[in-house]
């Protein structure tokens, strides 16, 4: 399941939901992204989507995970909007019969987010805005998988 | 009539995320939208990058398509969540 | 920080305490272990611990994790005692500024509990009781970080 | 009087986790301790096993050490967490 969210979420609620939902899944992997405290420099983040190709898009690497590993589901959680410090991004939950998947899926499909997802990033700090865009090194993990 | 979509840093140097516009009747493709944009908004050339990709209604398009009947048409900058 | 229990904890709660107690970690990977329904093969799990060496030898392997990747903080959470299906066993939680040293420490600490970890673990389904020692497979995943 | 400690299918095997023993003074190293506690609780040699370790007041170890003075010596079976 993907969602795209407009306001906070909680993560440790979905992680309870998700593995109760679960439980012919020996293994959950998750990941957990947010605002990062860079002692001050940055003050919020915004993030634009839209509607129509960014939920497209995640399905699609969703189907991929799928073909590609032995899963048994997943749920992609991601705001958009403006975030502060401390504040929940994106959250990637895995349920697998073995750990190895589990990691597996969860890994590829934060590449897949970081790279290619529909999704762009205003960065507001001590100095003024900034759009961020990825780094060579998310270019690099996600050719991995390629 | 048609509605203009900027993302990231494009609907930042546009100064909006959305405008309806009435084209003339000489713009039916992606590269003389562009034109015509750079112009109209005096965007220096920013709508030309490789990376720019553009929408129209809502699917991803890479090539200089016809926006002949396009209600929506989107210019996406490089892209990046998590 | 480690922490061994011999009774139910809560995932959720674990992961919203500890990505809180983080803000200057931008990725926050998990991964969660429980009691898997085998259509009703699996009754309960058992697992058996060493107050001193368990603790000991999970600590060395953090410190090793330490020296090895970028991390910023870690939790390692196991179960002991008697658990019933859908019942969490082990909560790795890591925290790191970037996504790859957060994912590689918990597959990391996750080979070491599943190989070298002083656990034994009892089974007990339909047909009787069995110990569980660790697969081939994860005997291999482990040999990855030598 | 020296504490034993089962673990995993030993202690299955032994019927106990833990036991409290008075062992023969002619009993000073983990070799001599294994033969004499296979006897006792007619084990089948399943101490001797390469994946059998043994862990001395707390410390692993895999060598034939002395117990001499021990107050804890326990038997591991091959371990699995997770």
């Amino acid at each position: 399941m993907i969602l795209i969210s407009d306001t906070p979420f909680d993560p440790g609620e979905h992680l309870n939901q998700f593995s109760k939902a679960n439980i012919s899944a020996g293994a959950i992997s998750s990941f957990l992204g947010q605002v990062r405290n860079e002692n001050g420099t940055v003050k919020a983040l915004e993030l634009q989507s839209n509607k129509g190709v960014t939920e497209q898009g995640i399905a699609q690497a969703e189907t991929q995970a799928r073909e590609r590993f032995s899963l048994i589901d997943v749920l992609i959680i991601h705001r958009i909007g403006t975030m502060e410090i401390g504040e929940p991004i994106v959250l990637v939950l895995v349920a697998a019969k073995h750990r190895r998947d589990a990691f597996e899926v969860c890994d590829f499909l934060m590449d897949y987010l970081k790279t290619e997802a529909m999704f762009w990033k205003k960065q507001t700090g001590k100095t003024g805005s900034l759009w961020i865009e990825p780094r060579a090194q998310d270019y690099q993990d996600n050719k991995r998988w390629s | 009539m048609v509605k203009i979509l900027y993302f990231g840093r494009l609907s930042e140097r546009v100064g909006t995320q959305e405008e309806h516009i009435d084209l003339p009747d000489n713009i039916r493709t992606i590269t003389e939208l562009k034109a015509w944009l750079n112009t109209y908004h005096q965007l220096d050339g920013i709508l030309d990058h490789d990376t720019v990709k553009t929408m129209i209604d809502q699917s991803l398009n890479h090539k200089n398509s016809s926006i002949i009947g396009a209600v929506e048409i989107g210019f996406l900058p490089p892209v990046g969540g998590g």
